[in-house]
C-alpha cells in the first residue's frame, strides 16, 4: 500500500511538473508574440542601412516574407506555436538567431552557457556555504556584539542589488590600483584552450564579478540562516539538548544546524536552478559573455528566437530544480512523507 | 452610574497614553532607523520640484547643455555635472522622484491585488482557494523577470502608470501568499468563532476581526512589493531596456555606465543614484524586519516576553 | 413524550487529509446520537480523550462545522434550517464557552467589546445607557469588579478573569443551551470551582442546560447530571453520572475510571498499569467492529467484525458492547 | 532512619528583567530534597514553579538572572560551577523531564540516536554499547524495541514522554526533575507516566522532584509536598499530613477547590493570583485570605517549623 501511494504521488508530481512547464512555456511564447513590434521589418531595414542600398517596397516585402519563413514567423499564432515546438521537441532545434544569423539559437546558448555556469555555480555554492556557516554562528551567539555588527552589515549588503556592488567594486578597484579592472571573461589576446595560462586568465577576469555576486548572496543566506537558527533556538528540543548536558559542538551540528539547514537546501536548489537566468546585470556590467549577456543583447535587437530559447531554458531548469528538491526532500526530513500528511 | 462613566473616561485616556508609550517603547531600533531613512527619502522626493527650482530655475534637470560638461563638484554644483552638462544633484533628485514614485505606485497596486486575492483565497477556501493558489504558485515559480524585460522592451514610450501596472502584475503573488497564510491562521482563531456565534456577517468578520490584525503583514507586503518594483525597474533601466521617456535612478546608472563613469573612476556621477537606491531598499527592508520582529511570535519567544 | 430540546442523530464527520488527490480520510465522529430533554434543565458531560471527536460535536452543534451526514435538531427543527432562516434566534438560544480564554478575545480591541457586541447584535437594549446598565449588572452577578476589567486589553487580564467574562456574556444573552468545550482546562485550580459553580447555578436559576465537554472525570462527576463517554468518535456508554463512574459497563469506561487520579493520597491506584498496553501503534481506522477492539482485554472475533449496537440496559443507561447482549 | 540531603536550595531568587521592572518569579525559596524520595512542588500558573526548576538546573537565560541564592547538590553549589563542570553533572547526576514533552525531541533524528547522544557525551563507552543501553532503557519504560528506529512524529504524546524518561534514566542519575510531566496527556497515559516516575524511586532509588499544578498528580505519587504561592514556598510536609490537615489558608483553599468524585460541593479561593511584577505587601496571600489581619498585611511571614516534618509560612499557625 505504501509503495502504491508513493508511485501515485510521484506520477502526480511529475504530471504537475509537465503541466506547469507546458503552461509556463506557452505563456512566455504567447506574451512574446503578442507584443507589438515588427522584428523582421526592423531587421530588413537594418540590413538595408548596413548595406547602404535601397530596395523597393515590393522587393522588401518579398524579402521580409522570406525571412519570416526562416525565423518561423509564418502563419497565424497557432501554426507558429505548433511549428516551433515540433522543431524543439523532435529536432532539438530552437530556430535561427537574428543577432548572429544564421547561427541556430542552441549553438549560441551552448557557447554562452559554460561561462555562466562557471561563474554562477561557483559563486552560488560558495556564498551559500559561507552564508550558512556565518549565519549559524551569529545565530548561536545571538545578542552579542559580534552578532549585531555582522547582522547589521549583512542586512545592509543583502539589500543592495549586486550590480550596484559591482559598480562600487570597480570604482574602488580603479581608485586603489589606478588601472582598469578586467572586462570580459578572458583577455582578447588568448584563445579558449585547456592551458594553465588561459585558466588563470579566466580566474583573474572572474574575480570582480564573483566577488560582487558572493558578497550580496552571502549576506542574503546569512540573514535567512540566522533567523532560522534563532527560531530553532527557541524550540523545546534545543533547550532539552542543553539540559541533557550535550557537548556544544554536538548541539550546534546535530540539533541546530541539521534543523535549520533543511529550508536552506530548497533555497539552494532554486538558486542553482535559476543559474541559467544568468546574472543579467553583472554580466552586462562586466561584459561577461554568458547567458545574461546573450539575453540582453538579443532583447536589444528584438531577436525572437534567441529570447524564446533563453526564457524556455530558464523555465525548464527552475522547474526541474523544484521538482528534484520536492522528490528528495522527504529523504532529508523524516517529518515529510510522500503524498503529504 | 455617572460616577462610573467619568471614571471610565479618565481611565480610557490614561490607557491610550500608556498604550501609546508602550508602542513606542516596543518599536525596535531597526524599525526606527528604517522609518527615519524612509522619511528623509520621501521628503527629498516630494520636495524635488522645490529644490530643483532653487538650483535650476524653471529648466528641467534632464535638459542637456545647461552647464559645462564634466565639472568637478563645487559650490555651484555640489556633485558636479555630467557629460551632457547637467547638474548631477538635480538630475539625481529627479531620478529619485520617479524611482520612488514608480516603486510606491507599483508597490501599492501590487499589494492591493495581493490583498484581495489573498483574502478571497484564505477566507473563502475551497475551489476559490485551489484556483487562486495555483495561479499564485505558478507566478512565483516561473521566472518572471525575462518576461517583464520583454514587455518593457517592446512597449516603448510607456507612461508611469503603465509601467507601474506591469510591475504590479509581476510582483503581487508574494503579498498574496503572505496575506493568504495570515488569513488562514487568523480565521481559525477562537475570536472568529465567537464572532460567528454573535451573528456577525462575513463582511464584518473580515473588516472588524481579521483586518486589524493583518495590518502589520499588509505593511510588510507593501514594503516587499515596493522593493521588488524598484529592483525590477532599476534592473531594466540599467541594461537600457526601460521605457525611454522616464528618467529614474536606473536610467542614471545606465547613462553613467555608458559615459564610462565607472572606468574613468568618476565617482561623483554615481554616488547619488547609488546612495539613493541603497536607501530605498534599506529603509523598506528595515521597516519590514522591524515589523516582523515585533509581530512574529516565533522570534519573540527567543528575545523574551 | 415531550419534544427534546436538542437531538443529535447519527452525526458523522469525515475529514479529508492531505491533498485533493491523496484521498485519505479520517472519521472524527461516527454515528453519534444523543438527546437533551426539554422538561428539566440538565448538564450533560461529554467525556473523552484527545482525538475522541468531542470538539467536533461541539462545533457542529454551534453551526461552525458542517457534518458529513446526520442531523442536529433543536426544538424540533433542523439547525441548518435555523441557521438559514433564523440565525439570530438560534444563537440567542445556543451559545458556547470555548476552551482558550485568551484566543476568544480579538487582541486589537478592549475586552468589553465582546459584551457590547453581544448586546448590540442580540438587540438586548435600545440605548447606550441601558447597555451599560445591563453589562454592569451582569458583571456584578458574576462577581467581577467593572473597574478591574473595563477598558483593558485581553493580555492585561488573567485567564480566570477572561473566562469569567465569558460567563458575563452568557448571562447577558441568557441562552437555553450552553456548549462548554473544556472551559476550565486553561484556568487556575483555585478558580475552577467558582466557574463550575456558576455553570450549575445557571441551570438552577435560569434553566440553562449545558453540554459540558471534558477529559476529566473528576470534573464531569462534579458538574454533570449525565455522562456520555466518547471513544474514537463513537459514544460507548451513557448514563447518570454516579452510575457511570461507580459501575462502568464498557471496558473502555472501566479503564478510564480506574485511571482517574484521585486527589487524595489515601486513595492511590492499587493495581499497576501494564505499560506495554497503554497505546497501540497503529492509528487503526475502524470501518467495522468495535472502536476499542485493539485495547480491549475481552475482545473476541465478533468485536473485530461487527459494530456493537448501542444497547439500552435500563432506562437512561446505554452501552455499546457485546458483553451485554 | 536518617534522611540524607541530596539537594538543598537556599534562599534562591530568580528575576526577569523587563521594561516595567523586575519580574520576581522565584523570590527567596528554600527547600531540601532527600535521597530516595518523591518530592512534589505544587502551585498554580505564575507562582514560579517552572522558573524554580530552570533555576536549579542552570537553564536561566537573559533577560532572566539569579540575584542571590545557592543550589547545593552533593555538597557543591551548582550556581558557582563553570559551564563545563555543570555540563558534566547534568544527566550523569541530575536529569530533567521537561514540560513540553511533545516538542522536546529533535524532529529529524531517530529516537535511539538522540538517546545515544546523551550517553556518549557523558561516558567513555562505545557507540554499540550505548545503543544497547538505550534499547534496554526503552524496554524498561514499556516501549517496544521498534521505537528506537523511529522518529518523534511517529509516536504519541505519552510515548514521547516515556522516551524522555528512558533518556533521563539512561545513566541512572541520582535526581530526576520532572516539570508538569503529564500535562496534555490523556488519563490512561497519565497514569502510566506517574506510575513510571514513582517506580524510579522504588526500583532504582532515584530521587524524583515532580512539579505540577495538578493536585491529583501529587496525591498519587508524592512522599512530601511543597506548596508554592506567589514566588514563595508557603507550606512543606509529608503528603498524607498536608492533605489531611493543611496548615496554610492557601493550602486549605486549594484542597477545597478540587473536584473529587463523591464530593458534592467545592468552593474555590476568591480573588486572583497576584502578578510577579508587583507582589502584595506582607503575606502575599493576604488579599485572598479569609483570616487576614493587620499583621498579615504588613509583615511577611517566614517559613517556620511547625513540627519535626512540617513547615508553614503563616502568622496564624502556632
Amino acid at each position: 500500500m505504501k509503495r502504491r501511494s508513493l508511485v501515485t504521488w510521484l506520477l502526480t508530481r511529475i504530471g504537475w511538473y509537465i503541466l506547469t512547464l507546458w503552461s509556463a512555456v506557452t505563456v512566455a511564447f504567447i506574451t512574446f508574440r503578442l507584443v507589438p513590434g515588427n522584428p523582421i521589418g526592423a531587421y530588413v531595414t537594418q540590413l538595408m542601412q548596413q548595406g547602404k542600398y535601397e530596395i523597393n517596397p515590393v522587393e522588401a516585402e518579398k524579402l521580409i516574407n522570406e525571412y519570416k519563413k526562416t525565423f518561423g514567423l509564418e502563419g497565424d499564432l497557432l501554426t507558429q506555436y505548433i511549428c516551433y515546438f515540433k522543431e524543439v521537441i523532435f529536432h532539438h532545434n530552437l530556430g535561427v538567431s537574428f543577432i548572429s544569423f544564421p547561427t541556430p539559437v542552441q549553438v549560441l546558448i551552448i557557447r554562452a552557457l559554460p561561462w555562466t555556469i562557471a561563474l554562477l555555480s561557483e559563486t552560488t555554492v560558495f556564498s551559500w556555504l559561507l552564508g550558512n556557516i556565518i549565519g549559524i554562528i551569529v545565530g548561536w551567539k545571538r545578542g552579542t556584539k559580534v552578532d549585531s555588527v555582522v547582522t547589521s552589515l549583512a542586512l545592509v549588503f543583502s539589500q543592495i542589488p549586486y550590480y550596484i556592488v559591482a559598480v562600487v567594486l570597480i570604482l574602488l578597484f580603479v581608485y586603489i590600483t589606478g588601472t582598469l579592472p578586467p572586462r570580459g571573461a578572458y583577455s582578447s589576446t588568448l584563445y579558449p584552450e585547456f592551458s594553465l595560462t588561459f585558466f588563470l586568465d579566466v580566474a583573474y577576469h572572474a574575480v570582480l564579478p564573483s566577488l560582487s555576486l558572493i558578497l550580496v548572496g552571502l549576506c542574503g543566506w546569512l540573514i535567512s540562516m540566522r533567523s532560522l537558527a534563532v527560531s530553532i533556538l527557541g524550540e523545546d528540543y534545543l533547550l532539552f539538548a542543553q539540559a541533557k548536558g550535550l557537548k556544544e559542538h554536538r548541539i550546534l551540528s546535530r540539533y541546530l544546524f541539521r534543523n535549520a539547514l533543511l529550508p536552506q537546501i530548497t533555497g539552494l536548489a532554486i538558486a542553482l536552478g535559476s543559474i541559467v537566468n544568468g546574472a543579467y546585470l553583472v554580466e552586462y556590467v562586466f561584459n561577461y559573455p554568458g547567458m545574461g549577456y546573450l539575453f540582453v543583447t538579443a532583447l536589444g535587437r528584438l531577436d525572437y528566437n534567441t529570447i524564446q530559447g533563453c526564457v524556455m531554458l530558464t523555465i525548464f531548469t527552475v522547474l526541474t530544480a523544484i521538482l528534484l528538491i520536492d522528490i528528495t526532500y522527504p529523504l532529508l526530513d523524516p517529518r515529510i512523507r510522500y503524498g503529504g500528511e | 452610574m455617572n460616577n462610573l462613566a467619568r471614571f471610565n473616561l479618565a481611565k480610557q485616556v490614561k490607557l491610550y497614553i500608556t498604550k501609546g508609550i508602550q508602542d513606542v517603547l516596543r518599536l525596535n531600533s531597526k524599525l526606527k532607523i528604517g522609518m527615519l531613512i524612509l522619511l528623509v527619502i520621501s521628503a527629498l522626493a516630494i520636495l524635488e520640484p522645490v529644490i530643483n527650482q532653487a538650483i535650476l530655475g524653471p529648466i528641467s534637470p534632464i535638459t542637456p547643455g545647461i552647464f559645462k560638461p564634466l565639472l568637478k563638484p563645487s559650490r555651484e554644483h555640489l556633485l558636479g555635472t555630467d557629460l551632457l552638462g547637467r547638474d548631477l544633484l538635480a538630475l539625481s533628485l529627479h531620478g529619485l522622484k520617479y524611482s520612488f514614485l514608480i516603486g510606491i505606485v507599483a508597490g501599492f497596486l501590487s499589494s492591493f491585488i495581493g490583498i484581495v486575492i489573498g483574502f478571497i483565497s484564505g477566507y473563502k477556501g475551497g475551489i476559490y482557494d485551489s484556483i487562486l493558489r495555483t495561479i499564485t504558485d505558478f507566478m512565483i515559480i516561473i521566472p518572471t523577470w525575462p518576461i517583464l524585460a520583454i514587455l518593457a522592451t517592446y512597449i516603448k514610450f510607456m507612461r508611469i502608470e503603465g509601467l507601474a501596472m506591469i510591475l504590479a502584475i509581476f510582483t503581487w503573488p508574494l503579498s498574496a501568499r503572505i496575506i493568504r497564510g495570515q488569513v488562514l491562521s487568523l480565521k481559525e482563531r477562537p475570536y472568529v468563532d465567537l464572532a460567528k456565534v454573535t451573528n456577525l456577517s462575513d463582511f464584518e468578520i473580515i473588516f472588524l476581526e481579521l483586518m486589524p490584525n493583518i495590518l502589520p503583514y499588509i505593511g510588510v507586503g507593501i514594503g516587499n512589493s515596493v522593493i521588488g518594483a524598484v529592483l525590477a525597474e532599476t534592473g531594466l533601466e540599467v541594461i537600457g531596456l526601460g521605457p525611454g521617456n522616464i528618467v529614474t535612478l536606473g536610467t542614471l546608472l545606465n547613462w553613467a555606465l555608458g559615459f564610462g563613469a565607472v572606468i574613468m573612476g568618476n565617482w561623483n556621477i554615481l554616488i547619488a543614484p547609488v546612495l539613493f537606491l541603497i536607501s530605498i531598499f534599506l529603509s523598506f527592508n528595515l521597516v519590514n524586519v522591524g515589523l516582523d520582529e515585533i509581530y512574529n511570535p516565533r522570534l519573540k519567544k527567543v528575545t523574551g516576553e | 413524550m415531550n419534544q427534546p430540546l436538542l437531538e443529535v442523530k447519527n452525526l458523522t464527520k469525515v475529514y479529508r487529509i492531505g491533498g485533493l488527490l491523496s484521498g485519505r480520510t479520517v472519521k472524527a465522529i461516527d454515528s453519534v446520537s444523543f438527546q437533551i430533554p426539554s422538561d428539566k434543565p440538565k448538564i450533560i458531560a461529554l467525556v473523552g480523550e484527545s482525538g475522541s471527536g468531542k470538539s467536533t460535536i461541539a462545533r457542529i452543534i454551534l453551526g461552525l462545522l458542517q457534518p458529513t451526514s446526520g442531523e442536529v435538531i433543536y426544538k424540533g427543527r433542523n439547525i441548518l434550517e435555523w441557521l438559514k432562516k433564523n440565525k439570530l434566534e438560534y444563537y440567542k438560544e445556543v451559545q458556547p464557552i470555548f476552551q482558550d480564554p485568551y484566543g476568544i478575545y480579538n487582541p486589537f480591541y478592549r475586552v468589553e467589546r465582546v459584551l457590547e457586541l453581544a448586546v448590540k447584535k442580540f438587540k438586548l437594549s435600545s440605548n447606550r445607557e441601558d447597555t451599560r446598565k445591563l453589562i454592569l449588572k451582569a458583571m456584578e452577578d458574576i462577581g467581577l469588579r467593572p473597574e478591574d476589567i473595563l477598558g483593558r486589553y485581553p493580555h492585561q487580564l488573567s485567564g480566570g478573569e477572561r473566562q469569567r467574562l465569558m460567563l458575563v456574556r452568557i448571562l447577558l444573552i441568557k441562552p437555553n443551551l450552553i456548549i462548554a468545550d473544556e472551559p476550565i482546562s486553561m484556568i487556575d485550580v483555585s478558580l475552577r470551582a467558582m466557574f463550575l459553580n456558576y455553570l450549575i447555578s445557571f441551570k438552577d436559576k435560569y434553566n440553562i442546560s449545558s453540554i459540558f465537554i471534558t477529559h476529566d472525570l473528576n470534573v464531569a462527576s462534579y458538574v454533570a447530571d449525565d455522562i456520555l463517554v466518547l471513544c474514537h468518535g463513537r459514544i460507548v456508554e451513557e448514563g447518570p453520572k454516579d452510575e457511570v463512574i461507580t459501575e462502568p459497563l464498557h471496558p473502555y469506561t472501566k479503564l478510564l475510571t480506574s485511571s482517574i487520579p484521585i486527589p487524595d493520597p489515601t486513595k492511590r491506584w492499587k493495581e499497576q498499569l501494564d505499560l506495554t498496553s497503554i497505546e497501540s501503534f497503529k492509528k487503526l481506522k475502524v470501518e467495522k467492529g468495535c472502536v476499542f477492539f485493539a485495547r480491549c482485554p475481552f475482545a473476541s472475533e465478533k468485536c473485530r467484525n461487527e459494530t456493537p449496537p448501542f444497547l439500552e440496559i435500563k432506562t437512561g443507561r446505554k452501552v455499546a458492547c457485546f458483553l451485554y447482549l | 532512619m536518617e534522611k540524607v540531603k541530596l539537594l538543598e536550595v537556599k534562599n534562591l531568587k530568580v528575576y526577569y528583567n523587563s521594561i516595567w521592572g523586575d519580574y520576581k518569579s522565584v523570590d527567596d525559596v528554600s527547600f531540601i530534597a532527600y535521597e530516595g524520595e518523591v518530592l512534589s512542588i505544587a502551585g498554580e500558573s505564575g507562582c514560579g514553579k517552572s522558573t524554580l526548576v530552570d533555576g536549579i538546573l542552570g537553564l536561566i537565560k537573559p533577560p532572566g538572572y539569579i540575584p542571590s541564592g545557592e543550589v547545593i547538590f552533593e555538597g557543591k553549589d551548582l550556581l558557582k560551577l563553570s559551564s563545563e563542570e555543570l555540563r558534566k553533572i547534568r544527566w550523569t547526576k541530575i536529569a530533567y523531564v521537561p514540560q513540553g514533552a511533545m516538542n522536546s525531541l529533535n524532529p529529524v533524528i531517530k529516537i535511539e540516536e538522540q538517546m545515544i547522544d546523551s550517553i556518549l557525551d557523558h561516558t567513555n563507552i562505545s557507540r554499540e554499547e550505548a545503543r544497547k543501553l538505550a534499547i534496554s532503557r526503552l524496554k524498561e519504560v514499556g516501549l517496544p524495541v521498534e521505537v528506537a528506529e523511529m522518529y518523534p512524529h511517529e509516536l504519541s504524546g505519552g510515548m514521547k514522554q516515556r522516551v524522555i524518561i528512558a533518556t533521563a534514566i539512561a545513566l541512572k542519575p541520582k535526581l530526576v526533575i520532572a516539570d508538569e510531566p503529564t500535562t496534555a496527556l490523556d488519563v490512561v497515559a497519565q497514569k502510566g507516566i506517574l506510575q513510571l516516575l514513582r517506580s524510579l524511586k522504588e526500583d532504582y532509588g532515584i530521587t524524583v522532584i515532580v512539579v505540577s499544578h495538578d493536585f491529583a498528580v501529587h496525591a498519587q505519587i508524592a512522599d512530601r509536598i511543597a506548596i508554592m504561592y506567589a514566588g514563595k514556598i508557603v507550606e512543606v510536609g509529608p503528603i498524607y499530613d498536608v492533605f489531611k490537615n493543611p496548615l496554610h489558608p492557601y493550602t486549605k483553599g486549594l484542597i477545597s477547590s478540587i473536584p473529587v468524585i463523591g464530593k458534592s460541593y467545592i468552593k474555590g479561593i476568591p480573588g486572583l493570583a497576584p502578578s510577579p511584577l508587583n507582589w502584595p505587601s506582607g503575606c502575599r496571600f493576604h488579599p485572598r485570605c479569609p483570616f487576614a489581619s493587620e499583621k498579615c498585611r504588613n509583615v511577611e511571614p517566614i517559613l517556620k517549623e511547625f513540627n519535626s516534618e512540617r513547615y508553614v509560612a503563616c502568622h496564624l499557625s502556632r
